[in-house]
């Protein structure tokens, strides 16, 4: 517990949405596909330094960074193909964050509001007339059924399902696909670089191998994540099935 | 002759806590319409008064004004917990200005898993769970009275904004339909801690 | 502007319990005087409604109207009579197996808020509150001694598996202090972003 309080700190941010619309508002930028390429790469810097989070959290980042880094390849390479799907998760990761936006300043507004004026309900009464009532329900069984039915629907830590693992390596193969095709698309629109306007032939370069080794490095990540799957495990509220059985 | 209207200010005030137009309407013997417009009148009588009616989700409670706040607090004498965690706001937001929603739609506006933040507001009791009645195997969170008390609004329709908020994000719920990914993300968790 | 009249009309709602003129006095910073006519004021606006000013020995308190007394004896009384909730057979047994538990150790047990539940088993009779030793802000809730005659036992140790279930209350009971210690560290990574 103690080490998982202290990497949230470090971390410094609640899941990705938050830590991409900081990275946006601190350029002064709009929500749009042309911030989320220019922030892409700071974006995956500091998932560099998440090793320790939670699998399930390091996953929402992840899911994350999957989208992006397709923002930043076409940007790189206008010539590369997107798929349908992956443009849809584009405009989806575009909605998702305006929506965030709109309640995290909501929820700045709640922090100003919150306790500033209340409404009171009166203090309990003194006067009350206590007369001992008891209900046929009250039994020594009945009572210790009770606790221990209460005890066990307490949430438990449970393994991540393995769906969870499976959603991470489906983004690990996409990223290696996602590298692949920068890398032939490189070598095939080779012509376009050569009309260089403000930056030079080698700059750009540069930049997409810079943008490559950063893939590699969220690569590694990832296996990282998945890794520490088998030994993390998360809370997980006991559903409502269970408790309705309880209750008969 | 007492009429509807000081019955329900007598119940609420003998109460001391919510009481639901349902339990309203049985008590008093007459429709929940008739209720309703006797509310309505009700509020309109504690205007400018030094006790406020608060709604919430066909509840209804007496509190002191909002008004008088701080006056009543130097009476106060349990300490009052103003602290609310960064994740606690953002899932706060959500709560009030949708006004009634399921974890899988928070965790999709968040990004994150609310669980752990859900079961701390709930301690706290500034929000409820129940039963989705559109779906028996999910829960629906809303916000409690406590929490409309520690916002100093009778109604959630008070809160800045509401309904041109709760409008827009309403539509844009639409689009949660779209990414079933998350919702059987959430499902599947379900399934595999009942076996 | 809220003026004096609401101000008394709040207190004593607030404080649920009659009030003295003294008291008022020094609360509001007026004199006697000042007081009286006010309270005389809202004793004018009480009229034909369904809460009542009682004034006895210049000690003040609301109360329901007089007029809706047998109403009000009813709905006692069906109240008291009715069946215990699940919520509060749960919260019984919580108290009866850790003998000697806050709000807060039973909130989280629960993963809900229980104080209208501790209320209605406090009125029934079927558990005692005292002061916390520990902190004198809060309560500590135990089993009534005609709880526990009715339950047929002279001690809670002889509730079955007592020492077992007790246990493993006890050990719940200590996630509170993991969830307060997590809470206070969201806390400090707020202030930590908002520098």
């Amino acid at each position: 517990m103690e080490s998982d309080i202290y990497q949230i700190k470090v971390a410094g941010f609640e899941g990705p949405f938050n830590l991409l619309l900081n990275l946006i508002e601190k350029r002064k930028l709009f929500i749009n596909d042309v911030s989320l390429s220019q922030v892409t790469e700071e974006y995956l810097a500091y998932m560099q330094k998440l090793g320790g989070l939670k699998p399930s959290e390091v996953s929402s980042f992840v899911l994350v960074a999957a989208t992006l880094l397709l923002i930043k390849s076409k940007s790189l390479l206008p010539t590369l193909d997107l798929t349908l799907e992956e443009e849809g998760d584009i405009k989806n990761l575009e909605e998702r964050l305006r929506l965030f936006e709109t309640f995290s300043k909501l929820a700045e507004n709640i922090k100003k509001d919150f306790g500033r004026n209340i409404i009171f309900a009166p203090l309990e009464r003194k006067s009350d007339v206590v007369v001992f009532l008891p209900d046929s329900q009250i039994s020594k069984e009945s009572m210790m059924t009770f606790a221990r039915n209460l005890l066990d629907s307490m949430p438990k830590k449970v393994f991540l399902p393995e769906v969870e693992v499976k959603k991470v390596i489906s983004i690990e193969e996409m990223i290696d696909r996602l590298g692949e095709r920068i890398q032939n698309a490189l070598k095939m629109s080779f012509k376009e670089f050569s009309g260089g306007k403000a930056v030079t032939k080698e700059e750009r370069i540069n930049t997409i191998v810079g943008f490559l080794a950063m893939l590699e490095m969220v690569r590694n990540g990832i296996i990282d994540a998945i890794q520490e799957e088998n030994s993390e495990d998360i809370i997980i509220e006991k559903t409502i099935s269970t408790n309705r059985e309880s209750n008969a | 002759m007492h009429n509807l209207e000081s019955k329900i200010e007598a119940i609420l005030f003998f109460k001391s806590e919510p009481v639901s137009l349902k339990k309203l309407g049985e008590v008093l013997k007459v429709s929940p319409g008739e209720v309703l417009s006797a509310i309505s009148n009700l509020k309109t009588s504690l205007e400018n008064r030094g006790i406020v009616l608060i709604e919430n989700n066909n509840e209804f409670a007496l509190g002191t004004s909002p008004d008088l706040s701080s006056f009543i607090e130097e009476l106060q004498k349990e300490e009052l917990n103003r602290d609310l965690s960064k994740a606690s706001l953002e899932t706060l937001s959500i709560i009030l200005y949708k006004n009634g929603v399921s974890r899988s739609e928070i965790d999709y506006i968040r990004g994150v898993n609310s669980s752990f933040t859900l079961r701390a507001l709930s301690i706290r009791g500034l929000i409820e769970k129940t039963i989705d009645p559109k779906d028996s195997r999910r829960y629906i969170y809303k916000p409690s009275f406590e929490l409309l008390s520690y916002m100093g609004v009778k109604s959630v329709e008070e809160l800045p904004d509401y309904f041109e908020v709760n409008a827009s994000v309403e539509v844009a719920a639409k689009g949660l339909e779209d990414l079933s990914a998350v919702e059987s993300g959430e499902n599947s968790n379900v399934d595999s801690s009942t076996k």
